[in-house]
C-alpha cells in the first residue's frame, strides 16, 4: 500500500509547489501594494525612475504591448499563412515533411541560441541595432511553431464535410478556405496566438541583447525597450529593488493567469461550434 | 425513350489505387427525369454519383477512365471544374450545413460566385427556401444558426443552398438515409415537385423510395451495372435473376 | 468572375502560402548555417579536443588563451541530471494520479493548475530560486548557495509539468482493454498499474522525459540566476557552476574575435545536442503512435 | 464575412500601433545609442535626464553591459560613445579610439558583515582574489570558508582591479588570475547582492555602490588603515583607484552631440552629476 501514499504524497508535493510559488509572489507583492503611499495604481501608471527604484512600471508595460503587437504583426500572417498551406494545400508532397521538420526543430531550438542568433544577425548583420524591431524579429521566429502547430490543428479539427458542402457549390478552394474553414478554425486559431503571447512575454534570454533594456517609453522602432520579464531579471539581479520586483511578477503572472483562461476558453468554443 | 440526354457515360472505370470500384459503365440519365441508384453498400454507386460532378477529384491517388459527357461535352477533358459544380449540384448524406446562420447558409453560393446586391439575396435566399419547402418555418428566424434547425429542416435547407445557385441537375448521396420516416416523406415529395425543372439522381438503399420517387433504376453490383431500366421494369419483371434476388431482399 | 481569372487568382494564393510555409524553413536553415558558419572559424586556431574536452577557459587572457568548454558541458549535464532526479519520480508519480486516480473534478483543477505552471516564465522561477531556494540551500546544505543544487532544484520545478501532462496523455492514451484483462485476472489496482499500463506507457513517458530535458539543457534565465556562473568544474552538489547557455549569456555583449566564434561553437554543441534529442523524441513517439 | 469583420479591428489596432512608433521617430529628433560600464550607468540616466543641447530634439540611450562592450559596441558602430571604467588596451587605441577622462573612482572591498574582518592589507586582499587565502581567521576574521565574488571579463571595474591589486603585488609578468572558484556577476549592483547574502563573500565594487553595499550587508574594508572615502582617495592615499573615461572615435566633430556631450559631463553641472553620484568629481584632483 506504500505506493499509494507515495503517489498522494508526489501530487500534494507538485500542488505545495505551486501554491508556494504563487502564494509566496502574492504576499509579497501586495505587501508591497498596501506599503507603498502610492499603492497598485500608481505603480501600473506612473513611469519608473532611477533605474526602478522607484516609480511605477508603465513605460515598461507600454514597451511590452508594442513588442507583442509587432511579433504578431510579423508571425501570425506567415503562421497562418503556412498553417492554410500545409493543411489545405500541401496534401503528400514531400515539400510538406521539410515543412514539417523545419517547425519541430525551430520549436527545440533552445532562447539563447534565438538571443545569440538574433544580436548576430539581426542588431549587427542587418544593422537594426539593439531595440523593439530586431527583438521583435527574433521573438517571432520564436514563437512561430507555435502559432503553426495550434493553426493546423485547429484547421484539421474543421469536419471534411464543411469543404465538401462548400466546393460542392462550386466554391473555390480560396474561397472554401476563407469563408468556411477559417471563421470555424478561428477560435482555435485565436488560443493558438494567445498562447504564443504567453511564450513571448515569458522570455528573456533572447531579449537582453537584442532589445535592450532602455525603462523609457520605446517611441521608435529601433529604440531600445526594456520589458516586464527582462525589469523583473534585472530588478533582481542588481537587487535595485525587491519590492518593485515582487510587483513586477505579480503583474507577469496575472497576464499569465489571463491568457490560461483566454486560451481554454476558446478552445472550448472551438469544440461548441463543430458538434 | 426520345427524351434528351443530360449525361452519357462511355465505358467508364473508377480505380483507387489498384482497388477497381467501378468498371467500364455505359448509361444514359435523361433530363428532367429521377434516376435512383441501387445495389449493396461498396457497389460503386457513390463513387459514380461522384464523378457526376467531380467530387472524386478530392481522393488522392484517384484514377478515372472513359468519358462523361454533360450536355455533350466530357467533363473531364478541359471542363472548367467551378461551373461543373455551379451546374450539378449536390446534398450529401450526413447534411452539412455551415456553422453560420440560415441566410448565410443559402447565401453562401450566390455570394461565391459574384452576387453582392443585398435585394438579389435576399430575392435568392426566399425562393430557394420556398423550393426547398423551408420558407414558412423559417422565414422569421433567418439569422439564427443553422446548427439549431432539426435534422430534417437541415437536409432542406442543403437542398435550398443547391438551389440557391440555380444547378441543372441535382445529386443526392442517400439523403434520407439519417433522417427519420416524416422528414424523408417531405424530401421525396420535393424531389417529385423538382422534377419538372431538374434532372435528379439519387442513391438510396431504402428499394421502395427508388420504386415511389424515381423514373429510371439503375442496379449496381460490384462495380458493374447488372440491370438497368424504367422503374417499373426493374421493380415487377426484373430481367437479371441478380437484380430480382436483391429486389426482394434475399441478399444485399 | 470569369473561370480563368479565378484560375490565376488562385494559383497566385497558393504561392503566397507556400512562401509562407518556406519562411519557416528558411528560418531553421539560416540559423543553423549561421551558428555552424561562425563556429568553424574556431577550429582553425583551436583543435577540436582543446574545445570539447579541456576545462582550460581563458578566451580574454593574452599569455595563454584557454577555450575549453568541458566544464559547462559537464555543468550542463549535472544540472540536468539533477533536475531529472527529482522532477521525474515526482513527475510520474503526479501523471498517474491525475490519469487513474483522481475524480473528474480534481484532474480538471490539477490539470489547469499544471498548464498554469508550465506558463510561468522562468524569469519567475529565477526569481523564486533566488528569494528562496538559494537561502534554504545555503541553511541546510553550506556553500553560497547558489550552486548545482539550487540550479537543479529550480529547473526540476520547470520541467515538472512538461514531464507531467506528456506522461499523463500516454497513460490515458492505454487502451482500456489493457486495464481490463489484468483486473480481469484478479490483479490488484498498483499491480495493473505498474505492471501493465506504465509499461505499455513507457515510450510516451520516455519522450516526456526527452522533452524535459530539452527544456532544462535549453534555460538560461533561472539557471543564471541561481548557479553562480563560475567557470570551474562543478565539484560538488554545493559548488558553483556555468552551464553552455549560462557561458554564452555571460560573455555574448562583449565578445570578439575567436572569444566570439567560441561562443558561438558553444551554441553549436547545444544546437548539435538538442537536435539529437528531438531526432530521438519524435522517434518514440512515431513508435507510439505505431503501437496504440 | 464573420472573419473579416473580426479581423478588421484586429488590423486597425496594429497599423495604429505602428503609427504611433513610427510616427514620433519621423519628425527630426534624432536618436543616439551608447553603451558600456555599469559603474557608469548612474552618472549616464543622470546626465542623459538633464542634457539638452541647444534646441536640438535629441533622444539618448545607454546601454550598461560592461566596458569592453561598449568599447566592442563602438567598433561595431551600434553605439557612438562608450563609457569604460577602465584604460584602453593597446589595441583597442589603435583602431582610432581615445579615451576623456570625466571622473574618479576608488574600487573598495566589500565583505560580508558575517566575516568580522574590517582591514586587510594589499597584499592580503591580492591573496585572496588569488586564491591563496580562503579563510577568514587567516586574516584576523571568524573561522569561515571564503567565498570570493568576481565580474565577469566585460567589467573595467575588474581589469582595473587585476592592474592595481593582482598585477602591482604579486608581480606583472606573471599575469597572475583569479581564484576560478568564485561567483562571477555581471554587473556592480549583482556583485553589491551576492556579497551582502553571501555569507564569508568578498567582492569588490566602485565607490558610487558603497551605499548600496551596506544596505545589503557587505561592509567596505579598510585598505593598510586606510578608510575607502573620497579624501583618501583625491590625496593619493588610498591604494585603488581609477579614472572613468569617456570612449569615442578620435575623429569626433566638435559640434556633434557626443562632443556636446562630453564637454558637458567635463562642465561644473557635469561634474556635480559625478559627485552626486558618488563618484570623484577631476578639478578637485
Amino acid at each position: 500500500m506504500i505506493k499509494k501514499y507515495l503517489i498522494w504524497m508526489a501530487t500534494i508535493i507538485t500542488i505545495g509547489i505551486l501554491v508556494a510559488i504563487l502564494g509566496y509572489m502574492l504576499v509579497n507583492g501586495l505587501k508591497f501594494v498596501v506599503e507603498d503611499e502610492d499603492g497598485i495604481i500608481n505603480f501600473l501608471f506612473q513611469a519608473p525612475k532611477k533605474a526602478g527604484k522607484e516609480g511605477g512600471i508603465s513605460t515598461i508595460i507600454a514597451n511590452t504591448i508594442f513588442m507583442i503587437v509587432l511579433t504578431l504583426i510579423f508571425c501570425v500572417p506567415i503562421g497562418l499563412g503556412a498553417s492554410i498551406y500545409i493543411s489545405e494545400y500541401a496534401g503528400q508532397r514531400r515539400s510538406v515533411t521539410a515543412i514539417k521538420f523545419s517547425i519541430d526543430t525551430l520549436a527545440g531550438i533552445p532562447s539563447i541560441i534565438f538571443g545569440l542568433f538574433g544580436f548576430i544577425f539581426f542588431s549587427n548583420y542587418l544593422k537594426l541595432g539593439v531595440g523593439l524591431l530586431s527583438g521583435s524579429l527574433t521573438l517571432s521566429i520564436m514563437v512561430l511553431p507555435t502559432i503553426i502547430k495550434t493553426s493546423v490543428e485547429a484547421i484539421n479539427a474543421v469536419p471534411i464535410s464543411y469543404r465538401e458542402g462548400s466546393l460542392a457549390l462550386g466554391a473555390t478552394k480560396w474561397d472554401t478556405v476563407k469563408r468556411v474553414v477559417l471563421p470555424s478554425a478561428l477560435p482555435g486559431i485565436l488560443a493558438g496566438v494567445v498562447l504564443a503571447i504567453g511564450r513571448i512575454i515569458g522570455e528573456t534570454a533572447a531579449l537582453t541583447f537584442t532589445m535592450g533594456t532602455d525603462y523609457r517609453l520605446a517611441d521608435s522602432l529601433s529604440s531600445s525597450a526594456r520589458v516586464l520579464s527582462t525589469h523583473l531579471y534585472l530588478l533582481t539581479k542588481e537587487g535595485i529593488s525587491f519590492e518593485r520586483a515582487f510587483a513586477t511578477a505579480n503583474v507577469l503572472i496575472i497576464i499569465i493567469l489571463i491568457i490560461n483562461m483566454a486560451s481554454n476558453r476558446l478552445i472550448k468554443r472551438r469544440t461548441i461550434v463543430d458538434e | 425513350m426520345s427524351e434528351a440526354v443530360k449525361f452519357n457515360i462511355r465505358d467508364l472505370t473508377v480505380s483507387y489505387g489498384n482497388f477497381k470500384a467501378l468498371h467500364n459503365v455505359n448509361m444514359d440519365i435523361i433530363e428532367n427525369k429521377v434516376t435512383a441508384l441501387i445495389g449493396p453498400s461498396g457497389c460503386g454507386k457513390s463513387t459514380f454519383l461522384k464523378t457526376l460532378n467531380r467530387m472524386n477529384d478530392l481522393v488522392p491517388n484517384i484514377g478515372i477512365e472513359g468519358r462523361v459527357l454533360y450536355d455533350g461535352k466530357d467533363i473531364y477533358s478541359g471542363y472548367d471544374v467551378i461551373t461543373l459544380r455551379k451546374q450539378v449540384g449536390m446534398v450529401f448524406q450526413a447534411s452539412n450545413v455551415f456553422p453560420m446562420s440560415i441566410y448565410n447558409n443559402v447565401a453562401y453560393g450566390p455570394r461565391i460566385h459574384g452576387i453582392k446586391s443585398k435585394k438579389r439575396l435576399d430575392h435568392i435566399v426566399e425562393e430557394s427556401l420556398k423550393k426547398a419547402a423551408l420558407w414558412d418555418e423559417v422565414k422569421d428566424r433567418l439569422n439564427k444558426d443553422a446548427l439549431s434547425l432539426s435534422g430534417g429542416q437541415q437536409q432542406r435547407l442543403c437542398l435550398a443552398r443547391v438551389m440557391a445557385v440555380e444547378p441543372d441537375v441535382v445529386l443526392m448521396d442517400e439523403p434520407t438515409s439519417a433522417l427519420d420516416p416524416v422528414s424523408t416523406v417531405q424530401i421525396e415529395d420535393l424531389i417529385r415537385e423538382l422534377k419538372e425543372h431538374y434532372t435528379i439522381v439519387i442513391v438510396t438503399h431504402n428499394m421502395q423510395q427508388a420504386a415511389r420517387v424515381s423514373d429510371f433504376t439503375v442496379f449496381f453490383l460490384n462495380g458493374e451495372i447488372v440491370e438497368m431500366g424504367s422503374t417499373e421494369d426493374i421493380f415487377y419483371n426484373p430481367k437479371d435473376k441478380r437484380t430480382e434476388e436483391y429486389i426482394t431482399g434475399r441478399f444485399g | 468572375m470569369l473561370g480563368r481569372e479565378k484560375k490565376e487568382h488562385q494559383s497566385y494564393i497558393e504561392i503566397v502560402l507556400f512562401i509562407c510555409a518556406l519562411l519557416c524553413v528558411a528560418a531553421v536553415v539560416i540559423i543553423t548555417i549561421f551558428v555552424l558558419v561562425s563556429a568553424l572559424p574556431l577550429f582553425k586556431e583551436v583543435r577540436l579536443s582543446d574545445f570539447l574536452f579541456s576545462t582550460h577557459w581563458l578566451p580574454t587572457s593574452r599569455k595563454d588563451p584557454g577555450f575549453g568548454i568541458l566544464s559547462f558541458i559537464i555543468g550542463s549535464l549535472y544540472v540536468t541530471f539533477g533536475a531529472l532526479v527529482i522532477a521525474v519520480p515526482l513527475g510520474i508519480a503526479t501523471a498517474i494520479f491525475l490519469a487513474e486516480m483522481s475524480t473528474p473534478k480534481m484532474a480538471e483543477v490539477l490539470g489547469s493548475a499544471v498548464q498554469l505552471l508550465a506558463g510561468i516564465p522562468s524569469v519567475i522561477y529565477g526569481f523564486f530560486g533566488v528569494m528562496v531556494i538559494a537561502p534554504k540551500v545555503r541553511q541546510l546544505f553550506g556553500g553560497s548557495g547558489y550552486s548545482v543544487m539550487s540550479a537543479s532544484i529550480v529547473l526540476a520545478i520547470m520541467i515538472l509539468p512538461t514531464i507531467i501532462s506528456i506522461s499523463e496523455v500516454a497513460i490515458s492514451a492505454v487502451p482500456k482493454g489493457y486495464k481490463e484483462a489484468s483486473l480481469s485476472l484478479g490483479a490488484s489496482k498498483w499491480q495493473t498499474i505498474f505492471k501493465v499500463i506504465l509499461p505499455a506507457a513507457r515510450p510516451g513517458i520516455l519522450a516526456s522525459i526527452g522533452l524535459g530535458i530539452g527544456r532544462a539543457v535549453g534555460e538560461t534565465t533561472a539557471v543564471l540566476m541561481v548557479g553562480g556562473n563560475a567557470p570551474i568544474m562543478p565539484k560538488g552538489l554545493t559548488s558553483m557552476v556555468r552551464t553552455l547557455t549560462m557561458n554564452i549569456a555571460t560573455d555574448m555583449g562583449y565578445a570578439s574575435g575567436l572569444h566570439r566564434t567560441a561562443l558561438f561553437a558553444t551554441g553549436g554543441v547545444l544546437f548539435v545536442f538538442i537536435m539529437l534529442l528531438n531526432i530521438f523524441v519524435q522517434v518514440i513517439q512515431k513508435k507510439v503512435k505505431k503501437d496504440i | 464575412m464573420k472573419k473579416t469583420k473580426l479581423f478588421l479591428p484586429l488590423l486597425l489596432f496594429a497599423i495604429l500601433t505602428i503609427v504611433f512608433i513610427t510616427g514620433c521617430s519621423t519628425n527630426d529628433r534624432e536618436d543616439y545609442s551608447f553603451g558600456g560600464s555599469t559603474t557608469l550607468e548612474p552618472i549616464f540616466t543622470t546626465a542623459i535626464e538633464s542634457f539638452s543641447p541647444k534646441g536640438q530634439d535629441v533622444k539618448l540611450s545607454y546601454d550598461a553591459q560592461g566596458s569592453s562592450a561598449g568599447i566592442k559596441g563602438l567598433q561595431d558602430g551600434i553605439y557612438t560613445l562608450a563609457g569604460a571604467s577602465r584604460e584602453l588596451k593597446d589595441e583597442e587605441k589603435s583602431e582610432g579610439i581615445v579615451s576623456t577622462p570625466i571622473a574618479i573612482d576608488g574600487i573598495a572591498i566589500i565583505i560580508n558583515e558575517d566575516a568580522g574582518v574590517s582591514n586587510l592589507t594589499l597584499e592580503q586582499v591580492a591573496n585572496i582574489f588569488a586564491g591563496d587565502i580562503d579563510n577568514w581567521s587567516q586574516v584576523g576574521g571568524n573561522d569561515m570558508e571564503i567565498t570570493v565574488i568576481n565580474r565577469d571579463e566585460a567589467s573595467g571595474t575588474r581589469s582595473a582591479f587585476k592592474e592595481m591589486v593582482l598585477d602591482s603585488v604579486l608581480g606583472r609578468e606573471s599575469d597572475p588570475q583569479f581564484v576560478e572558484e568564485a561567483i562571477v556577476t555581471d554587473s556592480n549592483g549583482d556583485m553589491v547582492v551576492k556579497a551582502g547574502s553571501t555569507p564569508g563573500g568578498v567582492g569588490y565594487c566602485g565607490f558610487g555602490y558603497i551605499e548600496e553595499a551596506k544596505n545589503a550587508g557587505a561592509v567596505p574594508v579598510s585598505i593598510d588603515e586606510i578608510e575607502a572615502t573620497e579624501e583618501n582617495v583625491i590625496d593619493g592615499k588610498y591604494p585603488i583607484s581609477r579614472k572613468l573615461n569617456i570612449i569615442h572615435r578620435e575623429d569626433l566633430a566638435k559640434d556633434s552631440i557626443e562632443a556636446q556631450f562630453i564637454d558637458f559631463l567635463l562642465s561644473s553641472d557635469g561634474q556635480a552629476i559625478v559627485e552626486e553620484n558618488g563618484f570623484i568629481g577631476l578639478e578637485e584632483e
